[in-house]
């Protein structure tokens, strides 16, 4: 039969009550003391343990996500306002120019609209396939599934069912411009703040 | 309270509960016993063991040291794994990658490389115990044996994990280790008696050629983190049911 | 089941403290050095910016990731300001990059460690500097940085030693150095050809100086003559005797024209006044100097008389190719007469230490062959024959390669008995050029000489050297220099090579003795230029200047690529001038002449075939030499070509312009074919 | 209750039949003296994989783990030393060549621990601390420890440049003298000298202790003896080099011992 001190052994926890309700209520004081001190070290040994056994847990879940990636950087900086806006007639709106070098590596067309600059994503909206630029008919073809989408990224035919994709781009602060692939803008937020660099 | 200490009564009552832990903590004797016996990891115990082998002063506790720091290298190695990769170019990129950046990555691998060393003090230790006891007289012949051989796979544990790290530490250390295998007699190919010449002897066939290099760090790492691991494991396993077998710790006759 | 209360207490102790310890190790995982800058630099953002977006931007690793380059950087973690120009006026890590090396080389392309050196991928103050046990390349500090120039700008390729690298004042000077000092007659650097040899050769050098005098000047040749390149080789007096003895055995005797050597001549007050005066008009002081007035080009002439034999300078003078035919002396052409004066203006030239010039005939009964023996041994040792040409010994680099000089560590590097110095390569490199004696012990002699380079220069060629390293760059961080400015390179080397500065000015800078040489192409005709420069004759034939364009002897290369650079420094077409073809009338040539002999009278001052005026310069071969848009240019204004000149203004009415220009364009059609190589 | 006490038994040990009583009466003991495992031996193991935890992670905290340059194969380091458990065997690369240094003496340490319990006969002594019991086992093998100790001592902390010989207060900087004064004697002599300190060591024993020679028997005797008398070679060896500058011992053209 246990007796009364023996209440709390066993798991650990505080609310051991292996007898059930059939121990007789305590009435010693000096065993509630004993009992009290029991349970200081129990809760102070074993609650110190399992959050230990916590922090250890949540730092392997840590270690697990490292700082840096080797990869490649979701900003690259693409030149000076300068490179892009030469002035002239050809910053009146509706003129559109295409830049393609950027394509090959970050998969990022350039293209100057009038007086905006944006980063189109060289990714289709139907199915992903990369399109390709085509610019003695100033259209973007896909290969996949032939969408279409005109200079300025907007879908005219197949499959596609909405514009191109743009990433943020801003000015950064040693005056260069700065496409961010991890902010992607899709048809409904291209005139928002980031998805355009106006000059 | 009451609310809180029902609750806790119901599950503890429930069929869920009952199922993973069979039996009740009333201290009694045979609970105590049930405990060791219906538990997995506890059951490499026997219930009861004479009083003396529960005495720090007579085992070290080296023989369980051994295994725990067994365990964390075993823990640590596989988290080390994770940003590890056994290729000249980026092993030691990868010791300044966890040094520097990946979190918890330096603590990682000081704790791997500190229990190593500690590993190989406490198992000679606990080697030395053993024979100061003379636990390894009959009927114990052969757990022993087993004991000798798991002390050869701790020291090559630890030596094929120290070129891991592809410093010069590392690189010299082999260097000079697998130097040495070269002259053994017969197959090695400056040893004595040599039969082999330098493209089919022993060193040959731990490096995968003639110097350190790719092959051999890879092999390194093959035999670090499968070959002796895995022998490590299966002869500890022996080696704690041997324990069992030959009835126990020794004990005085 | 009751735990014991040992027990108990055991797990209430150990298990908190297990529980310290772990947040401790937590604390040291995210209290890393790195954290600090980064909130800093945000506050610092802020205050500059007033922008309180910036102060919530996340603390990050920021790494540039070059896999071309094999490079991981991470300094801009710390340097986050490096490249944003309001941070000019903070305190590291924060501030901007100095100078506008950032334009050229976008931090994302070239990372930093490419250049400064350390270690990139640390994030503590003490490793990311490489100062850390297991780093071999700390920190290049300073303007040591420059060293690394030299791993994609490759400045050996036949580069004027004027050649300039912007930003890397340093670097340029040490490569300098290293090439005027001739670093590569001792050691062997891949890529840097031997050069020629810069020392004058010692084959005969008997027959030219005497033994005192080489004694004195082998001991200490700064001594001598202040400026020289000569370095001092630390030797003792028995030593330098035997190397005197053994150099003196090349003696061959100099032969002047016998009709040269006059009794008397050397103490003729005239005669030494006229040389005098040659000295300065013939334009010797464009690459000479004589007590301080002139260049430094060539030898300095300020103790001839102390130095040479007077029939050696007589023969010297009449011909320097047949002293020594890889002189870059060249041949002045003069006549017996003015040989005579200037040598005897020149061996009154004598240092105030007034030693006597060594005797006409040569010292008694020769040193015994033990000496010359052990002087030739010496002369092979100390690797003489890396600047001069000796004979017998045969050229072979004699010092350590510098290949990967740049690479070496402390520990390979020998100190000798040194204390009290940093113990690392670059003080050891500054050391080495500028004190390389104290290396010295008993038992190892530093064999390289002292060539007095003061810390300016040391440190220069020190940073130069360090560049010196094994890790190439991928070919595209590798400069080659563009076609245009390879032209203008070679040209200047050449240019340089000749000294032709001393008399000619070009770009606002050399002597004036000579006509300026901006706008030669738009005048001359590049094959007229190319022969001139191969075998150079009098244009003019009058008295009005004294001076005159000496053979250097060009090879076809390097007047080659004279011809192309001063043609590319004046805007004109290379190889050949496509000008347009003229339908030229016989009647107008007829008029042309009319007006050049008679109407205008041309012929009263410019020579035409050996008649006509010694004033103007000769017409004889004009249209080979002269452009026609030039002589047309010149016509119509000479004045506004050449301000001063004393060609008068004339007024040609339009149809005597077109006559004349015909006239003059017919004269001597192509006649440098005939001049190339003529003897 | 009862029934979980009495399946705690010992195994049937035959090489105790002949003792029944004994067993009989340690039984007794045992009993009294048994403890439960559960809970009072898993706490202490608790406790101590506790306590070693904390000591990893403090030790991790304060040192790092070592690392150098990278590696370069075409610069060496100096003293380039073996992991500190090996440092013994390279110390003992000094006096032997590396074929017995390296390969024979670890592997005959090997077959000599692992042949232990076969050769060693003495019934006393099991399972406790007895050395008068013992003696000859224990002197020998704890010889043989301190010996292993005492070349990882050297080797670690009095091996400097070149592995000469530095006391931790000289500095590495000074440069030490190569010993270049080694000679062997001839082959007769060695092999003599082999001879008579293998043969004498395994007759002398058997004279002085008839009693061990009848315990053992021939085999077992031979075993023991010889593994003994290689063991203590090696400190004779180094004894010689390092006294009478003796390289080797045995010159044959094949090997050197």
């Amino acid at each position: 039969m246990p007796t009364p001190r023996s209440r709390f052994l066993g798991r650990g926890e505080s609310g051991d009550d292996a007898a059930g309700g059939t121990a007789a209520p305590m009435d010693v004081s000096a065993d509630k003391q004993r009992i009290n001190r029991r349970m200081f070290l129990k809760i102070t040994g074993w609650g110190s343990f399992f959050i230990t056994m916590g922090v250890f847990l949540a730092g392997t879940l840590r270690f697990l996500f490292p700082r840096v990636l080797f990869e490649q950087p979701p900003t690259f900086k693409i030149g000076v306002p300068g490179d892009f806006f030469s002035g002239g007639p050809d910053l009146q709106d509706g003129h559109i120019r295409v830049y393609e070098q950027w394509k090959k590596e970050h998969a990022v067309w350039i293209v100057r609209e009038g007086r905006r600059l944006y980063a189109m994503y060289a990714k289709c909206t139907h199915l992903g396939c990369t399109p390709n630029w085509f610019p003695e008919e100033r259209i973007f073809k896909c290969p996949c599934h032939g969408s279409r989408f005109y200079s300025n990224g907007v879908n005219f035919a197949g499959p596609a069912p909405r514009p191109l994709d743009r990433f943020g781009i801003f000015l950064a602060g040693d005056g260069r411009i700065t496409v961010d692939k991890s902010r992607i803008y899709r048809f409904r937020d291209f005139d928002k703040q980031g998805a355009y660099l106006e000059v | 309270m009451s609310r809180k200490k029902s609750l806790w009564k119901r599950v503890r009552r429930s069929q869920v509960w009952r199922s993973v832990f069979r039996h009740d903590y009333t201290d009694t004797r045979r609970n105590r016993i049930l405990q060791i016996r219906s538990n997995i990891f506890l059951h490499i115990h026997p219930a009861r063991i004479p009083s003396h082998a529960g005495r720090i002063r007579f085992t070290w506790c080296m023989g369980g040291i051994t295994f725990f720091l067994f365990i964390v290298e075993v823990i640590t190695g596989i988290l080390l794994m994770f940003y590890y990769r056994p290729v000249i170019e980026y092993a030691y990129q990868d010791m300044k990658y966890l040094r520097f950046d990946v979190p918890f990555g330096i603590i990682l691998r000081n704790i791997h490389r500190w229990a190593a060393h500690l590993m190989i003090a406490t198992v000679m230790l606990h080697m030395l115990r053993v024979f100061l006891t003379g636990s390894y007289k009959p009927p114990r012949e052969f757990n022993w044996v087993v004991g000798v051989n798991l002390l050869v796979v701790t020291f090559l544990l630890s030596f094929t994990g120290y070129l891991l790290p592809w410093d010069q530490l590392a690189y010299w250390a082999i260097t000079v280790g697998a130097n040495m295998i070269r002259a053994t007699p017969f197959i090695g190919h400056e040893g004595p008696f040599a039969l082999v010449d330098r493209y089919h002897d022993i060193r040959f066939m731990l490096l995968g050629g003639t110097e350190i290099g790719a092959n051999a760090l890879l092999r390194f790492y093959v035999l670090h983190v499968i070959v002796l691991p895995l022998a490590a494991a299966v002869l500890v396993g022996v080696h704690f049911w041997r324990i069992r077998k030959d009835g126990g710790i020794s004990r005085p006759l | 089941m009751k735990l014991r209360p040992a027990h108990l207490v055991s797990i209430a102790v150990l298990c908190p403290v297990l529980l310290v310890v772990t947040i401790w190790a937590m604390y040291a995982e995210h209290d890393r050095p790195w954290m600090h800058y980064g909130r800093e630099f945000r506050e610092i953002e802020y205050r500059l910016t007033g922008n309180p977006g910036v102060r919530s931007r996340d603390v990050n690793i920021r790494q540039l990731w070059l896999r071309q380059l094999g490079i991981t950087d991470r300094c801009i973690t710390c340097h986050e300001g490096a490249d944003r120009p309001q941070f000019i006026r903070q305190a590291q890590p924060f501030r901007t990059h100095s100078g506008d090396y950032l334009k050229k080389h976008p931090v994302e392309k070239f990372g930093c460690v490419v250049c400064h050196e350390g270690q990139g991928p640390a994030l503590t103050v003490e490793a990311a500097h490489g100062e850390e046990g297991n780093w071999p390349r700390p920190l290049l500090r300073g303007r040591f940085a420059e060293s690394s120039c030299g791993r994609c700008h490759f400045m050996e390729q036949g580069l004027p030693l004027s050649a300039e690298l912007p930003g890397a004042a340093e670097f340029s000077y040490g490569w300098r150095l290293f090439r005027e000092y001739n670093c590569t007659g001792c050691h062997k650097l891949s890529g840097y050809r031997r050069p020629e040899h810069i020392g004058p050769p010692l084959t005969s050098i008997g027959g030219k100086v005497g033994r005192n005098w080489l004694i004195r000047w082998l001991k200490d040749p700064r001594a001598v003559f202040p400026g020289t390149r000569m370095p001092a080789f630390r030797l003792s007096d028995e030593e330098a005797g035997y190397v005197a003895d053994y150099l003196m055995t090349g003696r061959g005797r100099p032969r002047a024209a016998p009709a040269l050597i006059k009794k008397g001549l050397f103490s003729d007050r005239a005669v030494i006044k006229e040389g005098e005066g040659l000295f300065v008009s013939l334009g010797c002081t464009g690459c000479h100097a004589v007590n301080g007035r002139g260049s430094a080009f060539a030898p300095d002439l300020s103790d001839t008389g102390g130095k040479v034999r007077p029939e050696w300078l007589l023969r010297w003078l009449e011909n320097p190719r047949a002293v020594d035919p890889n002189t870059r002396m060249p041949d002045l052409k003069l006549t017996s007469g003015e040989i005579q004066a200037i040598s005897a203006y020149l061996m009154t030239l004598k240092r105030a230490s007034g030693h006597v010039s060594p005797p006409a005939v040569e010292e008694k009964e020769p040193p015994p062959a033990k000496n010359i023996e052990r002087g030739g041994r010496i002369v092979r040792d100390l690797g003489c024959t890396g600047c001069h040409e000796i004979g017998k010994p045969g050229f072979q680099h004699i010092a350590p390669p510098l290949d990967n000089i740049g690479d070496k560590r402390p520990d390979e590097l020998f100190f000798g008995d040194m204390t009290g110095i940093e113990k690392d390569l670059t003080t050891w490199l500054k050391i080495k050029v500028m004190a390389p004696g104290r290396f010295s012990t008993d038992k190892a002699a530093a064999v390289m000489p002292d060539y007095g380079f003061n810390d300016r220069q040391a440190r220069a060629l020190a940073t130069f050297l360090l560049g010196m390293k094994e890790r190439s760059v991928p070919p595209p961080y590798r400069k080659a220099l563009l076609d245009p400015e390879r032209i203008e390179m070679r040209g200047r080397a050449v240019f340089e090579k000749y000294n032709c500065a001393g008399c000619h000015r070009l770009g606002g800078e050399g002597g004036g003795i000579a006509p300026a040489l901006d706008r030669e192409a738009e005048k001359s005709r590049p094959e007229w230029l190319f022969a001139f420069l191969k075998r150079p004759y009098k244009i003019r034939p009058g008295p009005i200047l004294r001076a005159r364009m000496p053979d250097f002897n060009l090879p076809d290369e390097d007047a080659a690529a004279l011809t192309e650079y001063l043609s590319y420094i004046a805007g004109e077409p290379f190889p050949f001038d496509p000008e347009p073809k003229r339908q030229v009338y016989a009647e107008d040539v007829r008029d042309g002449e009319k007006l050049y002999r008679a109407v205008f009278a041309c012929i009263a001052c410019h020579s035409l075939n050996g008649t006509g005026g010694r004033i103007g310069p000769d017409h004889t071969d004009l249209a080979s030499r002269l452009k026609r848009p030039w002589v047309e240019k010149w016509l119509k204004n000479p004045l506004s070509v050449r301000p001063g000149v004393r060609m008068p203004v004339f007024k040609f009415r339009d149809w005597e312009f077109e006559a004349l220009t015909d006239y003059l364009m017919t004269l001597g059609q192509y006649r440098f074919v005939e001049i190339k190589r003529a003897d | 209750m009862g029934e979980y006490q009495d399946r705690y038994e010992f195994p049937d040990l035959k090489f105790n039949v002949q003792r029944g009583k004994k067993r009989d009466n340690r039984m007794e003991k045992g009993e009294k003296k048994d403890m439960f495992v559960w809970p009072d031996l898993v706490v202490m193991e608790f406790l101590t994989a506790v306590a070693l935890t904390i000591i990893l992670i403090v030790w991790a905290l304060l040192v790092n783990a070592p690392l150098l340059e990278v590696a370069n194969p075409g610069i060496s380091e100096n003293p380039s030393k073996a992991p500190w458990y090996f440092v013994g065997l390279q110390e003992l690369l000094v006096y032997f060549d590396p074929w017995i240094a390296g390969v024979m003496i670890p592997s005959i340490i090997i077959i000599c621990l692992m042949m232990i319990p076969y050769v060693d006969v003495n019934p006393r002594g099991s399972g406790r601390y007895a050395f008068s019991l013992r003696k000859f086992a224990l002197i020998n093998f704890n010889i043989g420890f301190l010996m292993w100790l005492l070349l990882i001592l050297t080797g670690y902390f009095l091996r400097g440049p070149d592995w000469q010989l530095y006391w931790p207060w000289e500095s590495w900087t000074v440069v030490k003298k190569v010993e270049d004064n080694l000679w062997s004697p001839d082959p007769a002599t060695g092999l003599t000298g082999l001879a008579l300190y293998f043969g004498l060591g395994m007759i002398i024993p058997r004279l002085v202790s008839r009693d061990f020679y009848r315990k053992c028997g021939p085999a077992r005797y031979t075993i023991v003896m010889l593994s003994i008398l290689l063991m203590y070679f090696v400190p004779i060896k180094i004894f010689l080099r390092l006294a009478f500058n003796i390289r080797y011992v045995l010159v044959t053209p094949w090997f050197n011992i």
